[in-house]
């Protein structure tokens, strides 16, 4: 990536760029990989793109980054994915 | 010797644009400005101008477009007057923040309600806050030299804002005057391509324009204020640069005329300045020491240079705008750089708005008031009927 | 006060006779005669056919700084004279400046002859017989110019049909240069 | 097409600063895999702008520039031109904007850039509201929809945008939905290999500014085409398609659903069910739907 | 005694404006204004507002709708902020040379790129030219207060021009404040019914607007200016007005705050001009003579009493704006207002750009480098790592 | 109705600015005898700005309201609710503007207005150019004409713009023609009975723009209907009704007339004559008028 | 007609705002009112309103401010009206 | 350096949870007990739910002229204890400073109790105690208020509970007031 010399406001892109958003989460999705089926619902759905998706088209959370919306336990059709109410230490 | 052509501000305008190749034009048309875009348009019929010529359907969008074509990495160019001017405001603030050389020519014509198609430079005084270079020309020959020197400032590295040419409604931008041209190839060598500070590029995904924090912006602006200042110093090289290469010159932030032992320097611009030139010759013909400073570049505001005239002499200013609830902004900011730095005279006037002739007799009735201490400190000049 | 060699022109016409191409032909061929400083241009405002208009044109041998109207030209030109019937014509016209009118009749005939320098010449006539013709009406801005180098040596004929030449191509050049030529041989002036 | 064809590589970077379950950030990550990274953006003021993160960072992997509200068409114009005088004619420029920045204040600059024939795609993700200012009315927003501009439920109908950029006659114009990735995906596919300007409206469901619970974004989408509220169709150069649920709609092989079942679930329209059911405003909703499945049928069938 | 509100500066606006029942108010929502239309929007819902609200789709469109509607003769009223404002430039002017009085509020934030929701008083200060009279308010009081006093200002019929109350971007338009209220009875009393000096109207088939010559308009824009100067007398008799009604006052063209035996007086605006207050009130306690004129109205430009400052005191200015290419309009204005009559100390300071938060102690350092000769004539403050 | 039964009173005064031949005055005769007294006209930037003449005087014996270019929708959104608010509710607002005006500039704010469903009717007077600023490209200038910006023929077809109000699904809508006088009084009379947006299109043949000769205005006027390039009908809550002449095309009862015998009678075009017929774009431009007329057979009747 | 005392654009209808325009004519429209059949196309389609409507019907042509386009004349269907070149005294 | 009597406070909590209100909720209060001078703003940015937010409060005897944000807080209020591990909560608090934490642990368990006075009350379990829920999640703004009046005598829970009752109405209203009670009853400080 070149970085401009230049003092206006030019960003670059970078991970976390709000910072680690996975602290925003209430509610933690846990994925149960035995019940997935690899649709790959869960995945396109993230609004966040923090479903994984594996070579093999399994699926794994980013926890780092997750918002915890809840879109991929909703969409999945097989409950591989369940909500849980974040603890109070990560 | 260079060729010459005789023709109106707007196609001189025009041809000095064409030559200096813009990737891309956008405007809109509003009058007096339209036989410049016309002259474009016909540019780009002949096969002379080989760029891109993009119809917009507002000033608004013009600016945008041209905003967007610059972000590119491309030179672009356009031109307005008056109302398209004022609707272009937001992307006026827009380019110079974005730090994109957009150059521009605006015909200064009044601003309505009622509508008045006449010079008046109360448009691009309004807009002496956006961040925009602001010049001001008295001849068409000047026209040409500036938009090409224009396109020089405002790409250079250490500048990288957009540049306005200003220029008297009708009085320049339909009047016919003989001007000196500068060959394709002598453009070329005078102008670099363009060098862009930042351009978008998929080899280089970045985002521009999101959300910045305080600190960050003041940054942003601080260094929009250091370029302007840096430009004071690099108008006079390009100036002289241009007058070595082709022997034409205008002045630098500020043209001098019979200055030398003046008692009193007149500052005006535009067409007043010019014709502010047979003022000064018919009162030093009856022996009364005038001169004038004609201010070519409204900002960077040459405050250093106004400040070194002061030390000679009482100064006379006039504005062809107001800014109501004060007064002329020429007067207000020649006032303000020499506040505490020297005690001459300052003596205002406003003259000529809403496109009011302003003949060299009247600039010449305006000097001897104040020559014979009959003036005021601020005066409308020739005002009836009120 | 100004330039003593300055010569201020008001050309007056109607809206769609070309008054504004008139004076910027004039000023084209004076640059080309010598003068290095010369200036045309229009009254500034909406231009309607038939409407009566004006333009202006200035011609220095230094450069010119002027930018304001012309208020006491040297020279009036007068491309419809119907037009005197509703505008003055002779405002501001100096002493023992000139008028020249596009018409059939001779100097003598206007009053004003007295006091000012009238030439006349029956532009309409000499369009009509080389044909210039827009729409059908006769182009007189062209030929008209034939007559000035008459009242005005600062221009001679030679230039003015010369930027005839460079603006106009082939034959349709070619009718207008005679026509500036026949109005040069046509013009009566009195003064 | 299958979920799994999906590219898996994204231009969305996680982390940014999108509401949790956001239709814009779900609908980009599509966007940007159909379009691929040879794409360049321009973004008017809308949520996106937010999204993509604070200076110095951002979130996006494309180019991007953002502009004023109103400008994004025109400004594209201009990148489009400025590309193509450098040659680089293989760049995709795309405008992303609002329902907002589409309907309103940028209708006129959109307008400009399909009637002189720009070169780009055009995409507005419709959430029926200026989000990013805390849900105020917008020319999208539907009758009867509570926002902090229309605290009673809105009394005007929302423009059909989709019939006025048909009005256009541009080469292609589509309207799909978050729910549906793999229309969204072929559409801009379809849209990016055809020459002038495209124009793809996406259905976005927006967590607060419709109220309802972030995890349904994509229930909300489902049931906005499955009520016949939102249609699903494309048109080439006028030749009009209707696509999936909507064209089964089209051709009376199926029955929309009643809209109730769409907006009992949202909180904008509480006030239509509470204290009392507002009998006359939700047949209002139904029978404008109808009227607009009455219209599509005449002419597109 | 009146009633207490404590909420929001926008949401203050929002009654004030209310309390004076605009006929019509057309708005578009922008961040931070956005509360203030909601208000409104909310007054309308519970029946307290009866006049009708337009939702247009633009702010061009905001001032448009209030222009035809103030033409018909009835009160209007508008709010809008950054590049809202900059997007009705065009229509700014037009309300002033119509002499139309349109009230708004704008609140005062950064103009992008990149955005930046933060104070920063540069969205209206590029306005300055426009022909509005403009105030700067430093609490939800004020903006309470100088709302219901703009109707009057703008309406009176030696004035009848458009006004613009400006407050700072979430340090004012999002805090709560303790308001007291003026009831609806005495803002009725207050508040004559406006008397239109023109209007549209079938039974006086005039046209408003059409082409006007230079002389004629050069008379408009003259009356304009007579009428900005009027309002220099009319501000204080309002204020004064109000003060004996209601007991409350926030100044005149300036507000004054430990003026007497100061040897520097800081003049400063809006959330910075409160904050100020704090800065003076602890060097006063360390023995600095320092005191404060808080500019309340900036066009009007109160020339003369900053003049009448200068006699007794150095000047400090702060400003939360630049002029590219110049410096912060504050200053170049007072120190225009200055040149040839005193020859006072003035200090230039630029500071809180970007909506960067300007502490008193940041205020105080900077009267103190001014005290201890240690200021140079203009500075940016606090500014980090350029 | 016949040109008898038309008022005899005048809003329009004589001796304005207008060029003799001018459409635009004809039209607005007519238009005041349909609307009366009791209307208030508000005109953005155009030729009418300078039709009314200088300053202090007017040729209009309406109250008239110039505004800036963009904003003739808006400023009328505004002054109908000022005299709803003073209870003078039977004032006609009315918007009288260019295509420049319309189909560009003032677009945004026109659909805006109709969105929020201001009472008032928006005349555009539709001369195919921005004529006021001396002939450049309209969102309206049909391709292949000559303008000073389109120096070689436009390349791009006008705008629909009869559409796109369609589009809007306003309470009345029109297309007129100065040609038709009784069908412009008539069409203004039902607007004005009928509350909410209106909108009114007359299609202006302004001489010095389209190189015609000043007498033949009325002729251009009548050729553009008979040839097909100009619809005359109405629409009244989504219902078309096509009027006249293009009725009569439109049930297939008479062809409409060649393009040619139209544009060859125009300047503007007459590159496409001379040297050469450039019979290629002529086609075109008669393809596209097909087109048009396909599209209207299909939805309207 | 009130005037409004007030410094802006405000301007009051006057007939021949912009002077006798009759002045522009170079065509001057000449009605034979034998021919004419008061049909009066030439009214309606007048673009200055200078053709006076009489009671009767029958028309008349205002040459104070007549511009001469000779609309009149092209659309009487009777030719009841003829364009002359105007003199070169009126 | 600013009026003695002034007192600065800082809410922590995440978008969604209503810090904002609670700051409003409080200087509204604090007014009700004569204190002229109250002031209540968010840190100026987009919320978004579950986010890291900020909100201030200052309560003075005078009218504030302050504007600027507060760096130093008397008191500093925890709406969501799991904030604690993402944000650096006592920034700035100043010595002998007070932080009021919704949780179920004692204030000694704090590491920082050492340097700061603590208060705790569980508003959450208060919360849901009095069934006062949005969308199933306990509202904790109201409740925690409660507890305010045991570390800052200017505000009164007699006030804070009239001004929970001009903003609701009936049941809510009183739901919130018994949780406001609960709080303050419930919670415990440790200086
Ligand atoms: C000229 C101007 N007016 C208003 C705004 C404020 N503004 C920013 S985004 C926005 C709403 C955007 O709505 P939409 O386009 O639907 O996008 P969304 O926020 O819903 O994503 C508004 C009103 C602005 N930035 N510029
Ligand atoms: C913001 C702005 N841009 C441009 C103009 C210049 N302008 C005035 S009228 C006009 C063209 C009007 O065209 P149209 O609406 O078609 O009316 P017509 O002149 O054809 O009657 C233009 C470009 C203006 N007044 N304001
Ligand atoms: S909870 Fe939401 S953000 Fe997290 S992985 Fe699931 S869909 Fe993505
Ligand atoms: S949606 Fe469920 S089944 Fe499908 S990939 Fe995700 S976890 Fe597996
Ligand atoms: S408000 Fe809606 S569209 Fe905007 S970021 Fe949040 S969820 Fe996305
Ligand atoms: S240019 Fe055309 S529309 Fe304009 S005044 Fe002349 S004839 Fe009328
Ligand atoms: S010539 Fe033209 S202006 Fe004169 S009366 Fe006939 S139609 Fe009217
Ligand atoms: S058009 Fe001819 S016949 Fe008809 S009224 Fe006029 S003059 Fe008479
Ligand atoms: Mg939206
Ligand atoms: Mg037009």
């Amino acid at each position: 990536m070149k970085k401009y010399d230049v003092v206006t406001t030019i960003s670059y892109p970078k991970k976390g760029a709000m910072g680690k958003t996975g602290n925003w989460r209430v509610f933690r999705p846990i994925l149960d990989k035995k019940k997935c089926v690899k649709c790959l619902r869960c995945w396109i759905y993230c609004p966040e793109a923090t479903i994984i998706r594996n070579k093999d088209d399994s699926v794994d959370i980013d926890y780092v980054y997750c918002k915890g919306c809840g879109i991929c336990a909703n969409v999945c059709k097989v409950k591989a994915i369940t909500l849980e109410r974040e603890g109070k230490k990560k | 010797m260079s060729e010459v052509m005789i023709d109106t501000g707007n196609y001189i305008a025009a041809k000095a644009a064409v030559l200096c190749k813009p990737d891309v034009v956008a405007a809109y048309p509003i009058t007096p400005q339209t036989t410049l875009v016309e002259g474009i348009a016909k540019y780009l019929a002949t096969g002379e101008y080989k760029g891109e010529y993009i119809c917009v359907e507002s000033e608004h969008s013009a600016m945008a477009a041209c905003i967007g074509a610059s972000a590119t990495g491309v030179r672009t160019f356009t031109g307005t007057s008056s109302h398209g001017l004022l609707l272009m405001h937001e992307m006026l603030h827009w380019a110079s923040l974005a730090r994109l050389p957009v150059i521009m020519c605006n015909i200064n014509r009044v601003v309505g309600p009622g509508w008045n198609i006449w010079a008046d430079e109360n448009d691009s005084i309004s807009q002496r806050d956006t961040g925009w270079i602001q010049f001001y020309c008295s001849s068409n020959q000047e026209i040409f030299d500036t938009v090409i020197q224009s396109f020089k400032l405002g790409e250079h590295e250490k500048i990288s804002l957009p540049v306005m040419i200003s220029y008297n409604a009708f009085i320049l931008s339909h009047t016919s005057m003989p001007v000196y041209l500068t060959d394709q190839k002598d453009v070329d060598a005078f102008l670099p391509k363009r060098k862009p500070k930042w351009k978008l590029d998929p080899d280089n995904p970045i985002t521009f324009g999101n959300i910045i924090l305080p600190a960050e912006y003041e940054k942003v602006r601080f260094d929009m204020q250091k370029s302007h200042e840096y430009a004071k110093k690099l108008i006079p090289e390009i100036s002289k640069e241009w007058k070595q290469r082709f022997g034409r010159y205008h002045g630098d932030l500020l043209e001098f005329y019979k200055c030398d032992g003046a008692d009193y320097i007149l500052l005006s611009m535009g067409a007043i300045g010019a014709e502010s030139k047979v003022a000064v010759d018919n009162l030093r013909k009856e022996g009364l020491k005038v001169g004038l400073a004609r201010v070519r570049c409204f900002r960077p505001f040459p405050r250093e240079e106004i400040q070194k005239l002061s030390k000679k002499a009482g100064l006379i200013v006039i504005d062809r705008n107001i800014s109501p609830g004060m007064e002329g902004a020429l007067f207000t900011e020649v006032k303000a750089s020499l506040y505490g730095y020297t005690d001459a005279k300052v003596y205002g006037f406003i003259a000529g708005l809403g496109g009011k002739d302003v003949p060299f007799g009247d600039i010449e009735k305006m000097c001897k008031k104040v020559v014979n201490s009959k003036a005021k400190h601020l005066e409308w000049f020739g005002l009836k009927g009120v | 006060m100004t330039s003593a060699d300055l010569v201020e022109i008001v050309f007056h016409g109607r809206g769609g006779q070309g008054a504004v191409t008139a004076a910027n032909l004039l000023v084209a061929a004076a640059l080309k005669d010598g003068n290095k400083g010369v200036q045309a241009f229009p009254f500034f405002g909406a231009e309607r056919r038939g409407a009566p208009v004006r333009a202006f044109a200035r011609i220095s041998h230094d450069e010119i700084h002027l930018r304001s109207e012309v208020y006491t030209p040297d020279i009036v030109i007068v491309l419809d004279e119907s037009i005197m019937d509703i505008v003055d014509v002779l405002k501001g016209l100096k002493k023992n400046g000139k008028i020249l009118i596009n018409t059939r009749a001779k100097p003598g005939e206007f009053d004003f002859s007295k006091k000012f320098i009238v030439a006349t010449v029956d532009a309409t006539g000499v369009a009509l017989k080389h044909d210039i013709l827009i729409g059908g009406m006769p182009v007189v801005n062209t030929p008209i110019l034939g007559a000035v180098p008459k009242i005005l040596n600062r221009v001679t004929l030679k230039s003015i049909q010369g930027i005839v030449r460079s603006k106009w191509k082939g034959e349709l050049a070619e009718q207008n240069v005679k026509a500036t030529q026949n109005a040069y041989d046509a013009v009566v002036v009195k003064s | 097409m299958a979920i799994k064809d999906l590219p898996v590589e994204e231009c969305y970077i996680p982390g940014c600063a999108a509401c949790p379950g956001c239709p814009a950030t779900m609908a980009l990550r599509v966007v940007y895999k159909a379009l691929g990274r040879n794409t360049v953006k321009i973004i008017p003021a809308c949520c996106t702008a937010v999204i993509e993160s604070l200076h110095p960072h951002t979130s996006f992997d494309i180019p991007t520039m953002n502009i004023a509200f109103e400008a994004a068409a025109a400004g594209a114009s201009g990148v489009e031109a400025g590309f193509r005088m450098q040659g680089k004619t293989d760049i995709t420029v795309v405008a992303w904007a609002g329902d907002g920045g589409t309907y309103d204040i940028g209708i006129q600059a959109l307008s400009g850039a399909l009637e002189r024939n720009t070169n780009f795609i055009y995409i507005c993700y419709n959430n029926e509201i200026y989000s990013n200012t805390g849900i105020q009315r917008s020319g999208a927003t539907p009758y009867g929809a509570w926002t902090t501009t229309t605290v009673t439920g809105k009394t005007e109908f929302r423009k059909e945008m989709g019939e006025i950029i048909q009005a256009h006659h541009i080469p292609y114009a589509a309207q799909t939905c978050i729910a549906y990735p793999e229309d969204l995906f072929k559409k801009l596919q379809k849209a990016k290999s055809i020459h002038g300007p495209k124009y793809v409206e996406i259905m976005a469901p927006c967590p607060p500014g419709w109220r309802f619970p972030m995890e349904k974004t994509v229930e909300m989408g489902t049931m906005a085409v499955e009520t016949g509220a939102w249609a699903l169709y494309e048109v080439e150069n006028d030749k009009v398609t209707f696509n999936g649920r909507s064209k089964l709609i089209l051709e009376g092989k199926i029955e929309r659903k009643p809209i109730e079942d769409w907006i009992k679930y949202q909180g904008r329209f509480r006030h239509l069910f509470k204290p009392k059911k507002d009998i006359k405003r939700i047949k209002a909703i139904e029978d404008h739907i109808d009227q607009m499945w009455e219209r599509y049928r005449k002419c597109y069938q």
